[in-house]
């Protein structure tokens, strides 16, 4: 792919109308940062770009008594530098941090790391965790979809040629709710990861679990919600056995695969690893909120 | 006479692993050696590193030879 | 290919070009606008050689396509320090000999001045996390993160 | 040298004159420069390790609007078989040429096939997408195992092994057999109380320079052909090139561009004959710079190893034998450097019986390329592991068995000539009274010491120094500077010279304005070069003595020169440098220094390392948490950025102990040729890296200098090594120590 024509629409309206209507195959761009290495990768087939950075609500977020609504394309440095956001979404914020270096975070969008539907992607799990949804938005109109069923495979979402997405919308969590994302790497910066784990508790006064969400990333062709390692946690004080049960559950749930960054053995052990490191981190913070 | 140790890999062909020979340089050295070894080969010879008394020299065609020198051969060290 | 006519502000001077919408704002830089401080070492945004500013933010000219700088403000080494005076962070890099080869040099000097804009006290490890995109392959980064903590202390000294 | 010398610039660390070009970004680098009309070249490259290329048709590519020229091996004026100096030794002219463009087959994923020149660079891209290759795709040998296995799929059906008793009659994927003997190993080890022995694997691993090779050239058949190029030794690069192009050497002017790192891997060409090609094909001047991707797969990884040793010592300590077989990795032609791999092994040590043999052995991938001390990091990395073993065995503390058995002064080497002064116990002395050493370990710790040695090397560096009238003054030197070496080298001459360093300003000249030169490597530079420099300066000040004299009617010999001032012993006269300089136009002329020198008596650079890591035992990660590198640096002439080699050469050693390696698929294809998989150590990764200093003199400088590019990263591999397995209590014998490796060793799957 060779970018032969750029567009920066100003409105969601004229954004929708440049997704159709062109025989040359056109990608929304919002970072950029994986799209435009994709495009020097493969330089021969044209291909046009809709930047969706001019967009005002695209780039811009609410945060009130219904949650967080933010806009795809907010970069990651602007949304982790976001005090509000960080005090009741700390995983999310974590996952946002953790995406690639300072500057690739200077581009990098939360949604842009959603589209591009990586298995490995950070935010995905951390997204998943929290009950995120996608609000798209296409000619026909607008539609709400669960993140964890909007990405369908490795690099492939529900969003159907014409559509884009409009927000990312959370609930607010209660006190007692609070989630952590942990993923693992070989070094401390840089890589991709081999796993990760996006994990939200809720703790009534007596600091019993309520209801819980375990997501599991690079573990399988797309981010997991595995409500069976979730239901391992509610009902518990999340006592050490609990939480490794919860652990073990995710492992199993786990599909990976061998390749350069990780084996099928390694990533199921890790994936467990981080699961059970990341609900003690939840917890922690679910009872400092209480 | 200078005393003339082989390398490891030249011993294949001169069987012995030191000898001693008359030379007041470096060419006459190799005259004396090649002379005596005719298996070993003069150019690539030539082209070795040397230590003359301790001291490692890459280019050792005008060196000279004492009588109580001692001679290594060994290949040319490069570096990164 | 038509060319786009861009009209963008690089470390503050009105500027204009012409590019192909393929080029990165790395490829305008240095091939069109001959501005060559801005260093390539991937073109993927995972070495940091390419440190600029787009707005005030910290990214890499690899991963931003050049037509983007329109209406932006492009910030580049070539901004920092003048042939008169270099800024406190480029002499405490000479002052801590803080490069060997110095290719990632300019990069990390403009990583730097944008850390310490956004966090005028980093510790050791906030610093060594943030730079942790300018891969450096001579110095082991000693030196750099030395340089760093002191520039951030002169210019706390100096404020 | 006397050891008590005083001196006034050497040893502080002063401001290098490159310095504000580098900060500023104003320094030209392989990519920087830019010529009117010039156009750029791209290289189509193998996707496969191993295939006879059955028919090459450029002629859709050739038509493509914007191609200006096309070029293929069979552009090589008709090479033949000859020997060519290059950083690694000897490189075969014809093995360079089928490397820069492969013929008829090739040898490893992303070998240059076609290189096409365009207007843009796209437009070469989209060029290359028009080449029609037939492959007959050919099994692949990804290792030496493989590679040596009888019935191995041959590289080079005209390769034999040398260094055989008997010639080998039929062809063999290993080029040579060699072998270092001394004493008896039989009988060392019949002497030994106690004996330990260990096979350990090393992987490729890649210098990681940051700047991607890079050269902007122009051909003229006037014979004014110029290459500008990124690159440790541009005579080298002036060699190889005009050799390849059977051209005149008075007619190829290479220009070192700055450098942005080579650690050895910029001492041989892959883009440059290929650039003046397509110049000489098109007319336009060409500019070529390979992607990182390129970098990876077809330049410099340093040999993959695979080695077994064997060390035997009495229960007093005393090490009685010393054996070892090394199988290095060439990649796809000859010359591994497993010969420097044997002669440094086991040096550090005073062993009367040593046994070593070496096998240098082609495999489908790239060829490998000198990097840092070539060889020797992974073959003491093997010695210095067991070593650490041996201590457990004996119950002795690591530093004091090696202090021991250290080789000293008179120590013989393997490798023939005997020691003369060098620092390693002087550094296992430092190590063990650091503070680092005093520390205590916390839980899930662990601490690796390891020595590592290394030759140094001298040879030829030409210098001028033209005084200018007013008292300054240029040194002119053939050694890219890349580290910072400029700085010592007006340190130096300013020393010789006793004037202010400022006055001096010290360039890099070309092939045509300085004689030649040897390539920046082998930790020669501030010793050679800077001996070089120093003659030079030495010559400058005689003819200042004899400007001055003859303006006082006396004799040279009357004059003394003290802090760059002339004094005339026999009155009341005196003449700065700056006087005489300024005077030069009527005492015969202006005043030019010179030195060219074929340096000898480098002086070798030991050095040992402290290394304390922390392992996750869940995940396998381990985390470098302190680090003290010592290393004998003869003299320091600049502390700080001899601080700074020892601290590169660290991390670098860290990064191939733990994370960096290529990955290849089962196709021998590389799967992480790019810096987000080859995990190169990042800033986040690491502690402060502790740097002492020890200063030995080497006697055979002028003021006392040994190399010390190299030593640093040696000893890492088994530091870190030997720290990880200190932590987890279970042998390691394979790098890289990457999480899922260090996880499964801590299970028992190892």
């Amino acid at each position: 792919m060779a970018v032969v024509d750029y567009n920066a629409p100003q409105s969601v309206q004229e954004a929708v109308a440049l997704l159709s209507g062109s025989d040359i195959k056109t990608k929304v761009m919002a970072g950029g940062t994986d799209l435009i290495i994709q495009s020097k990768s493969q330089a021969v087939e044209p291909l046009r770009v809709v930047d969706l950075k001019h967009i005002a609500e695209m780039m811009s977020y609410s945060l009130d008594d219904g949650g967080l609504s933010l806009g795809p394309c907010m970069c990651c440095a602007e949304f982790t530098a976001l005090h509000d956001v960080e005090m009741l979404y700390p995983g999310l914020v974590e996952a946002a941090y953790l995406i690639g270096s300072t500057q690739v975070q200077g581009r990098a969008s939360i949604g842009g790391n959603l589209c591009n539907s990586s298995p490995a992607a950070d935010t995905i799990p951390a997204l998943i965790a929290i009950g995120a949804k996608c609000l798209i938005v296409g000619a026909g109109g607008e539609r709400t979809v669960a993140v964890e069923d909007f990405v369908t495979g490795v690099g492939r979402n529900c969003m159907q040629p014409g559509e884009l997405l409009q927000r990312i919308l959370v609930a607010r969590p209660a006190p007692g709710s609070r989630d952590a994302y942990l993923r693992f790497i070989p070094r401390t910066e840089m890589d991709i990861a081999v796993a990760g784990a996006g994990v939200s508790v809720t703790l009534d006064s007596q600091g019993v679990c309520t209801a819980a969400r375990i997501a599991i990333g690079a573990v399988a062709q797309t981010a997991l919600l595995v409500a069976s390692a979730a239901d391992a946690l509610v009902g518990t004080k999340l006592d050490e056995a609990s939480v490794a049960k919860a652990a073990a559950v995710a492992s199993a749930a786990a599909s990976p695969i061998t390749d350069r960054r990780g084996t099928i053995e390694f990533r199921r052990h890790i994936v467990g690893v981080l699961v059970k490191r990341a609900t003690l981190i939840a917890k922690e913070r679910a009872q400092a909120s209480l | 006479m200078a005393r003339v140790t082989f390398s490891s890999t030249q011993q294949q062909f001169t069987v012995d692993a030191e000898c001693e020979v008359d030379a007041g340089n470096y060419r006459e050295l190799i005259a004396a050696i090649t002379s005596r070894y005719p298996a070993l080969d003069r150019a690539e010879l030539l082209q070795m590193a040397v230590a003359i008394d301790g001291e490692i020299i890459h280019e050792p065609l005008l060196e000279l030879v004492d009588s109580d020198s001692e001679i290594h051969f060994f290949h040319f060290i490069a570096g990164g | 290919m038509a060319k786009l006519h861009i009209t963008t502000s690089i470390n503050g001077e009105a500027t204009e070009f012409l590019c192909e919408p393929h080029e990165t704002l790395l490829d305008v830089l240095r091939n069109d606008l001959q501005m060559t401080g801005t260093k390539e070492g991937c073109g993927s945004g995972d070495c940091g050689a390419c440190s600029v500013t787009v707005d005030g933010r910290l990214t890499c000219a690899c991963l931003v396509l050049g037509v983007e700088a329109a209406g932006r403000e492009i910030g580049t080494i070539e901004g920092i320090g003048s042939s008169d005076k270099l800024s406190v962070i480029q002499e405490k890099f000479l002052e801590h000999a803080a490069l060997q080869c110095g290719i990632c040099t300019p990069g990390l000097v403009v990583s730097t001045q944008a850390l310490l804009e956004q966090n005028p006290n980093p510790t050791e490890a906030e610093a060594r996390y943030f730079l942790a995109g300018n891969l450096c392959r001579c110095t082991g980064y000693d030196k750099i993160i030395r340089a760093v903590l002191d520039a951030a202390a002169t210019m706390r000294g100096a404020a | 040298m006397s050891e008590a010398r005083e001196f006034k610039y050497i040893g502080q660390s002063t401001i290098r004159p490159d310095g504000f070009d580098k900060v500023t970004g104003r320094a030209n680098y392989g990519a920087d420069l830019s010529l009117p009309g010039m156009i750029w070249g791209k290289i189509l490259r193998s996707p496969h390790a191993h295939a006879i290329i059955k028919r090459l048709d450029t002629s859709r590519a050739e038509a493509f609007p914007g191609v200006l020229a096309v070029a293929t091996h069979s552009d090589f004026p008709s090479v033949t078989d000859q020997a060519i100096e290059s950083g690694e030794g000897s490189l075969t002219l014809l093995d360079l040429a089928r490397n820069v463009l492969a013929k008829d087959k090739v040898l490893y994923h992303g070998h240059a096939i076609v290189a096409i020149a365009a207007k843009t660079s796209a437009i070469a891209e989209q060029a290359l997408a028009l080449i029609d290759i037939e492959y007959e795709v050919l099994k692949p040998v990804m290792d030496v195992r493989e590679a040596m296995a009888a019935g191995a799929p041959i590289l080079h059906p005209d390769m034999f092994t040398q260094g055989l008793a008997e010639k080998p009659t039929t062809a063999s994927n290993v080029a040579t057999r060699l072998e270092y003997k001394m004493g008896d190993i039989e009988a060392g080890f019949k002497d030994a109380d106690v004996v330990v022995e260990r096979e350990f694997y090393t992987p490729t691993a890649h210098q990681g320079y940051i700047e991607p090779h890079a050269c902007t050239v122009r051909f003229e058949k006037d014979g004014q052909s110029m290459i500008w190029c990124s690159t440790q030794g541009h005579f080298d690069v002036r060699a190889s090139t005009a050799k390849l192009l059977a051209m005149d050497l008075g007619k190829l002017k290479v220009i070192a561009s700055e450098i942005g790192g080579g650690f050895g891997g910029k001492t041989t060409v892959y883009l440059e004959p290929v650039a003046l090609i397509l110049s000489r094909k098109s007319g336009r001047p060409v500019k070529m710079i390979m992607d990182r991707d390129e970098v990876f797969k077809a330049t410099g990884p340093g040999s993959a190893t695979r080695s077994w040793v064997k060390i035997g010592a009495r229960k007093d300590g005393t090490i009685t034998a010393m054996q070892g077989r090394l199988a290095y990795e060439a990649g796809a032609f000859k010359g591994s450097p497993v010969m420097m791999g044997c002669m440094t092994a086991f040096t550090p040590y005073a062993v009367s019986n040593m046994y070593i043999e070496g096998f240098d052995v082609v495999v489908n991938k790239a060829k490998v390329a000198a990097y840092r001390a070539p060889g020797a990091p992974q073959a003491e990395f093997a010695v210095e592991m067991l070593v650490n073993e041996l201590a457990v065995k004996l119950d002795r503390d690591p530093i004091d068995l090696r202090l021991q058995n250290a080789a000293q002064e008179g120590t013989q080497t393997i490798y023939g000539p005997k020691f003369k002064r060098v620092g390693l116990v002087e550094c296992l002395e430092a190590a063990r009274d650091s503070k680092h050493y005093q520390q205590a370990l916390a839980a899930n710790q662990g601490r690796g010491v390891a020595a590592g040695f290394w030759f140094n090397v001298g040879g030829q560096s030409s210098v001028h120094i033209n005084m200018n009238p007013d008292g300054t003054g240029t040194i002119v030197e053939g050694s890219p500077d890349i580290g910072g070496s400029r700085a010592s080298m007006q340190m130096m001459a300013a020393e010789a010279m006793g004037i202010e360093p400022g006055r001096l300003k010290p360039i890099i000249g070309d092939t045509e304005n300085v004689a030649f030169s040897a390539g920046t490597g082998g930790s020669r530079t501030t010793f050679a070069t800077g001996m070089a420099v120093i003659e030079a300066a030495e010559d400058v000040v005689a003819q200042m003595k004899q400007r001055a004299a003859s303006m006082w009617n006396v004799t040279a010999e009357q004059v003394e020169w003290v802090d760059g001032v002339a004094l005339n012993t026999a009155g009341e006269d005196r003449l700065s440098l700056a006087e005489i300089c300024a005077g030069a136009d009527r005492t015969g002329g202006q005043i030019s220094g010179r030195g060219n020198i074929n340096a000898r008596g480098a002086g070798p650079s030991f050095a040992v390392h402290l290394c304390d890591v922390e392992v996750d035992k869940d995940t396998g990660k381990v985390d470098v948490v302190r680090y003290t590198a010592v290393q004998d640096a003869g003299k320091a002439i600049h502390p700080k950025y001899v601080e700074g080699q020892y601290q590169g050469g660290a991390v670098q050693g860290i990064g191939w102990a733990l994370n960096e390696e290529y990955i290849y698929s089962a196709d021998g294809l590389l799967e992480n040729a790019g810096f987000l998989d080859y995990r190169i150590p990042v800033a986040s990764d690491l502690p402060m890296i502790d740097a002492i200093i020890v200063e030995v003199p080497n006697n055979f400088h002028p003021y006392g200098v040994r190399g010390v590019g190299e030593s640093g990263i040696i000893p890492p591999l088994a530091a870190v090594g030997y720290a990880v397995e200190n932590a987890i209590g279970v042998p390691v014998t394979d790098l890289p120590l990457s999480p899922p490796r260090v996880f499964n060793l801590i299970q028992g799957k190892g």
